[in-house]
């Protein structure tokens, strides 16, 4: 067995060692009853590299690669070109088979990286400090709002309608065993978010309002106002991004006036993995809120000989020393897709961030102008970084985005599946374009949306 | 050569890709939210960030690199092939929410993945979607809550031995429990009277990890688990420790309700300086119900799909959603290619050999380091020593440094916090003897100078890239983004 | 352009400290007439990594994958599975953008390897002494013919008409400008090679007698009264091998008696790659030939502190110090096939490459006897290794390996191809057969083949 | 921790493949040849593969440590996009004898960079076989050769400058040439008079590198051109210095009829500790019919095929075979990667900053060490130093390894031999600024160290993984292989 280096004698010397006279004697202390003899039922033997990749790579081709065809598909998974750098780095031994950098002395690659890290995420955001990482962007949110709830000592969050439903759906079912109140609701289809409504349904027991940006709709509008009536109300915004690259385009959520912004980094060194690992992001922008953060953090410190070092921080609010009185039980984290997000950060830098983020807006103009003339649909957002919502005429989007992957395009996500059973968002469309989208992806989605619409019953 | 910090050597106007330059004049539809002022972040072409990066990871020390026995984090070697199926565009590179009749292959893998890790465990169901043990932990404790709901049975305390590690209790209070210790015998185990003595119907579960922290097997599990249920509790076991009995035990066969699995332990996917890891919880019958959405299921005619929030009745008395999508696609390629690697007689003789390797750890050691419950029979996949008997205010943190400066990661210290000074040695199956017999060795070595009142041992390391850092000073004024 | 550091402001300021006042008058002694102005013509601009992935995915998609389908091809190029783990390993950037060791403090990881791979071929060859690489076997087989010459004092090379035709072109190019003589010939379709007129050609002008092993048709018999007939002439046994798996399973030349064996070394780490890079290989049997030898060597030695260490040595042999007296002009070899050749050689080790060997002879003998079956094919071999003839019967083999590639089955090598216009070998098809090939596979291609046999005319 | 070596770890009894097992009794058609007694291979596991190598690695200097200015080597950077393109399976998993209409794309890849090679040197023709740059050489003056031998001119004489590589003068002898030298100017260049004064019906022609091994131009080249055609024979030009014109000057237009590229020196492709390389070589009009085979055409329908010894007429009178196949494949898709991400404007670039950076080295040194052509003009792509007023001994040699206890790789050194203790210092266009400021920091220290006297330099290196190592027995008494 090619990764286990004992051989039959090797066994038998160390057993000797031991004092034990066969390898079941070390496991006495298994009670008779649950002990197996043999191989466990239910599982193929062992088997050659070859053999395994046969399997696995016959897994993989019964699916359909997102580069293979069309693909506009976004809602918070973003699919953009990822520099070959990014892997040959991330693929190195010293850091893809490191562990969580508790032995700072011979850790200090992992430290400086997440130290630049914390500096890219908290610069991205308009922030303060961001921490090392967490599991996803949805998780991320819901840390965000039990913070909010420790910083504000209150236990209502109020969330936006345009909110991701998934990330809707983490909060509340996790505040259900925390106690806490959720306000959410749905998103209404307008070109632009009712931040009317929202300041609304702010109180004085509020300790957060959590707003997407660009919001689950694709829409972008100023925070700031929602900043002001939160904090006039005592209660902290929370922005939620799941596109970083559209704050290589955009305000960031910080300099609107946000207190935590928290997001999903895929978008940058990950690729799509049909859904993990991601890689969660979390910023504050007051510096007094550090010790209410959840997940580790890296400082700068020195060593014995007065160098320059980093250490994992702060470690206080953690598990492993807290235990229950933790600010997170979280633990492992996303270390590597940290590594890779700064990679490709480093690679892009300023420069090359508002190149790219420039690129995806100037495509994604050309779609929605494009989509725009096709008979039957038409474009919500006035305003929108790559993605935006398409409405479909009366045509249920669920159906049609089914019969473009049948025409081999993959088009969008339609608000059907986001919102099941909502009738009155079953005609959207979510159309997400990036920097490898092409002019003639576009007529391609353009052409066979417009033969779908022309198929699909109402 | 020290290595910068990027935003030393990084510039604004640098870049290491090549995209269109921004055409200042192009009309644009961002609703007046341009950014204007300078983002803060700096470049570098890509030649300067490959060196950047490859002198940084040679600060690091990896499992590639050499011997790591951090005990319960099983460092165990990281296969290549694993690696590569990743890689695959076909799982790569396609999205969450694809049209499901577009990504039959990667639902295949996680009902494939889930279906195997009932098998090895012994339980009907599993929930893929946590994202890391400490959230899987979350999961199997949110199912026992709700399963006490649904019942309408409120219950508030979890009981947690004192050796368990820190995400159980810190777990259990996100949940919103009270968590309470359970004492630990001489031997190291869960005090089986002081458990039972303490169930009643404000309990609603127990905690424990099995094999435990100490390296020790819990014999009595079944007992306790049988007690728990009498009581109306439920049993999560935290299956950090899975690599000892992988192919050997059934933890279903001990009555457990819910257990999490740490792909990146027992199913070899990378650590990757602090993850991602993986978490899927099998669960009981009694809790499967009540399994968090999305999962995947097979339907009669072999297709493959998501329940999701919108199949009502299908989803059961769900409690809710953990995360955005489905889980840790990216590990459960690499763990499923893995248990293929190995299969039934792989896997047997991986819990087997990592066993061994510790037991021989163990008793080439205990002549002379304190070894608090050696006297306790066999121990699993790692060894736990003390810090008796060093001289001159040595300590445990001493050794760990002194081994440094032999080439070694240093095992896992003072943890579990019942064994003072603790040290505990995993070395997995992934060693050879030879391997681990230069590692006693050096190990011996150290520990005779923390025996002997060796002071030059409190400066160690001296060998590594950097001398012992100044933690305090860190937390008292933290500094956690570059200024400048 | 993400590889060139400089900016235009670094620019002007070393001009400046260079004292020049544009970039041009560093290029004053390039004549006026010689000298463009703005890019060249012909080339396209610079690309995004994004753009030239594109591009080269294109062109790669316009062949056809072996691992793909049915795949029976050899004749001196052998699809063998290469673990994932040997990639890993020739990515390491130490080893990849390393230089030739010639600083040798600072490339043992280089060196070592490659005292490591010269053992290890040493000992697969049955040879005293192995070089650190040639650029392939072919070229190989021509050092070792020149080497031959230089030990011999003599000018006549005979080659065995088993040789692999190309390899026996090489040596015949060359040997045309040294003013070596060649005797070469055809192979003639036999059940086993003609060692007693290969003998016979052998004189007392004889340089060396080149034979290879397993031949070009697959066929292996013992060398050893080949070697004592070219000795008793005072002539050199040169063996050249294309195929070191097959050392896996049958004696080695050196135990045969060989002075010099060359080889192939692609089989093991470096994978099918159109051709290149391959790995040439060449060693002798008896130490006293190592002065003689072409290419690099490494050497044990230790360091000033007495420590064991590894540095290239011998090169008063070499270009560099030689010059024109230099025993061949390599330079650059093939260090990092090398790398992973050993790697591959390592995870093998002596009972897995026996395995190997062993697995291979069991799937060609399956498919011998599954081919002999198909009506109007005979297999050629009495002996063979994982390669074969088979004759079609007097149906033109190259036709046939044509209609089978269009059937989906990439068949074999025609003689044909490989003798163009010998009108005496047109019917033979040379199989090669790995562990890479299923039974599956063995099925499809008798399947097919007895199809094309049906439908082409003689 | 040192690395022991493989055949001191590894063991015959074990694999890190799986492999059914040998059936001792399967019937066999070895032919009586059957290997009996033991090859003597060990082996490892996986992870003590992955291990020993990332270990050994570990010694290893490479451009992606640190900046490597090895002269006439052009260390630049090796982008990673070209690593993932040669490892597409349609390029790495395709047989160089598969039927042609199999392998189109690798047959065009194969045929677009032989046209833009053809481009950028304004050449008509180019042969794509020759393996590494020294196997180029010899096509070139195999050609040479041809040319002379098919009008029945045979001629025995090849001219080669003094300052010459190796591999040059190697090359002519071993293409049955007798080497004679032609001598170099005080500033540098070829003796332009003395050349044309050997010129006469018995010289082949001339090997000249352009720009040279001092760092020079040579300005007269079109002038030696003229005269060595006048004279009846062809020019080569080593190409191994073309990055440093590559885009700004074509060969073609300087009257060479041959000339051989480093794929792994100009186009980027990884120099992988010694190879492998590739050498393919642009031809005039005149040597371009005697092209060695095989060679990819492009018919009138669009479809790409091979030209081997089949096909007669359209072969030409090809000079024969130079290796088994078609060349460095995986350098072609490296190579053709390059040029498409650079293009016309970015070799061009490439060729500046080269120039640009080897100047700025030039004039940052001269102060304090000798640079024997330094008034000649400005350098090219390298820069070239003496070992003029050292002191106390110091040679060359200590300066190299003290500037590896600085954390650099040394440059060439005692190359060319024109100069005495030469220096040649090649930056590439692939370092920042701040790379070759810091450099010449560290540089300038050591050449005073050598100024200075300062003993303690002879026996540099102090901190890297080998001290200076006993070259001199190593070639006394030869120990080539394991013995145990």
């Amino acid at each position: 067995m090619r990764y286990l280096p004992l051989t039959d004698t090797d066994r038998q010397a160390m057993l000797a060692k031991i004092g034990a006279s066969a390898i079941d004697d070390l496991f006495v202390d298994v009670p008779e009853v649950a002990r197996l003899d043999g191989p466990i039922q239910g599982l193929p033997m062992h088997a050659s590299e070859m053999a395994v990749e046969r399997h696995m790579k016959a897994l993989a081709a019964k699916n359909l690669v997102a580069g293979d065809v069309p693909f506009f598909i976004g809602a918070g998974a973003y699919r953009h070109h990822v520099p070959a750098s990014v892997d040959t780095i991330i693929q190195r031994g010293e850091f893809l088979t490191a562990y969580t950098p508790y032995q700072p002395e011979i850790a200090q690659g992992t430290l400086q990286m997440l130290f630049e890290f914390q500096t890219q995420v908290a610069r991205l955001y308009g922030c303060a400090v961001a921490n090392a990482s967490l599991y996803d962007g949805s998780t991320a949110c819901w840390e965000a709002v039990a913070m909010a709830t420790r910083v504000t000592k209150r236990k209502r969050a109020v969330l936006s309608g345009a909110l991701h439903p998934h990330y809707a759906q983490v909060v509340k079912t996790m505040a259900h065993f925390t106690g806490d109140e959720i306000a959410d609701a749905l998103p209404a289809i307008t070109a632009e978010p009712d931040f009317d409504g929202l300041i609304a349904r702010i109180d004085d027991q509020t300790a957060c309002v959590v707003v997407q940006y660009p919001d689950i709709l694709g829409r972008i509008s100023d925070l700031t106002p929602l900043a002001e009536a939160a904090h006039a109300k005592g209660a902290l915004l929370v922005v939620v991004n799941t596109e970083p690259v559209a704050l290589g385009a955009c305000r960031s959520p910080g300099e609107m006036g946000a207190d935590i912004v928290v997001g999903e980094g895929q978008s940058l060194g990950v690729g799509l993995q049909f859904g993990g690992p991601y890689l969660g992001l979390f910023a504050v922008r007051d510096p007094k809120h550090v010790r209410q953060m959840p997940g580790r953090l890296c400082g700068e410190t020195t060593d014995a000989e007065g160098k320059r070092g980093f250490v994992l921080t702060l470690s206080t609010r953690e598990q492993h020393i807290r235990r229950e009185k933790a600010t997170s039980n979280i633990c492992t984290n996303s270390g590597l897709c940290a590594l890779a997000f700064s990679v490709h950060m480093t690679l892009l830098g300023e420069t090359g961030l508002r190149q790219l983020a420039a690129e995806n807006h100037r495509l994604a103009c050309l779609a929605a102008d494009r989509l725009a003339r096709v008979p039957g649909v038409e474009v919500l957002n006035r305003a929108f970084f790559n993605e935006f919502t398409v409405m479909l005429g009366g045509k249920p989007a669920r159906a049609i985005v089914r019969d473009l992957a049948d025409r081999g395009v993959l088009g969008g996500v339609s608000l059907g599946r986001l919102y099941p059973g909502v009738e009155a968002l079953e005609h959207g469309l979510l159309v997400a374009v990036t920097e490898t989208t092409t002019e003639e992806d576009i007529e391609r989605l353009a052409a066979e949306l417009e033969a779908a619409i022309k198929e699909t019953a109402q | 050569l020290e290595e910068p910090l990027l935003f030393e050597i990084g510039r604004a106007d640098v870049t290491g890709v090549d995209l269109p330059e921004v055409d200042a004049s192009a009309p644009t539809r961002l609703g007046g939210l341009a950014r204007s002022a300078a983002i803060g972040l700096v470049g570098l072409t890509e030649p300067e960030t490959v060196r950047h990066y490859t002198r940084l990871s040679r600060q690091n020390y990896g499992i590639d690199l050499g011997f790591f026995p951090l005990g319960s984090c099983t460092m165990k070697h990281n296969p290549r092939l694993n690696e590569k199926m990743a890689r695959l565009p076909g799982f790569a590179d396609i999205h969450p929410l694809a049209p499901q009749s577009s990504v039959q292959g990667a639902l295949e893998v996680v009902h494939q993945l889930g279906h195997w890790l009932c098998t090895l465990t012994g339980m009907p169901a599993v929930a893929m979607s946590p994202k890391a043990g400490a959230h899987g932990e979350l999961c199997g404790i949110l199912a026992i809550r709700a399963a006490h709901e649904a019942r309408g049975d409120a219950r508030e305390v979890v009981l947690v031995p004192e050796s368990a590690h820190g995400t159980n209790p810190a777990t259990a209070a996100f949940a919103g429990y009270r968590v309470e210790d359970i004492p630990a015998t001489p031997e190291g185990r869960v005090d089986v009277a002081a458990l039972k003595a303490r169930l009643g119907p404000d309990v609603a579960g127990v905690m424990i990890t099995n094999p435990n922290t100490c390296g020790l097997f819990e014999k009595d599990f079944r007992e306790i688990a049988d007690a728990v249920h009498a009581a109306g509790g439920y049993v999560y076991c935290d299956g950090a420790n899975f690599n000892a009995i992988v192919g050997k035990v059934r933890p279903g066969d001990l009555g457990v309700d819910a257990m999490h699995i740490n792909l990146h332990k027992t199913f070899s996917t990378p650590h990757g300086g602090g993850g991602p890891g993986s978490g899927p919880v099998v669960l009981s019958e009694a809790l499967a119900p009540y399994a968090p959405l999305p999962f995947v299921r097979k339907d009669d005619a072999g297709a493959f799909y998501l329940v999701e929030e919108e199949h009502g009745d299908e989803c059961g008395p769900t409690f809710g959603r953990m995360t955005a999508f489905h889980g840790q696609m990216g590990m459960f390629t690499r763990a499923l290619t893995y248990i293929l690697s190995h299969g039934a007689d792989g896997l047997k003789q991986v819990a087997e050999d990592a066993v061994l390797n510790a037991n021989y750890i163990l008793r080439s050691m205990e002549d002379i380091l304190h070894a608090p419950f050696g006297a306790s029979g066999p121990c699993m996949h790692e060894a736990l020593f003390g810090d008796k008997d060093f001289a001159n205010g040595l300590s445990t943190l001493d050794v760990a440094k002194g081994l440094i400066d032999e080439g070694y990661h240093p095992m896992t210290v003072y943890f579990p916090l019942v064994v003072h000074g603790a040290m505990l040695v995993e070395p997995t199956e992934t060693e050879s003897k030879a391997a681990i017999d230069q590692f006693i060795t050096a190990f011996r070595a150290v520990v005779e100078r923390a025996l002997g009142g060796d002071e030059a041992l409190k400066q160690a390391p001296y060998y590594s890239p950097r001398r012992r850092l100044d933690e305090t000073g860190a937390a008292r004024k933290p500094k956690l983004a570059y200024e400048g």
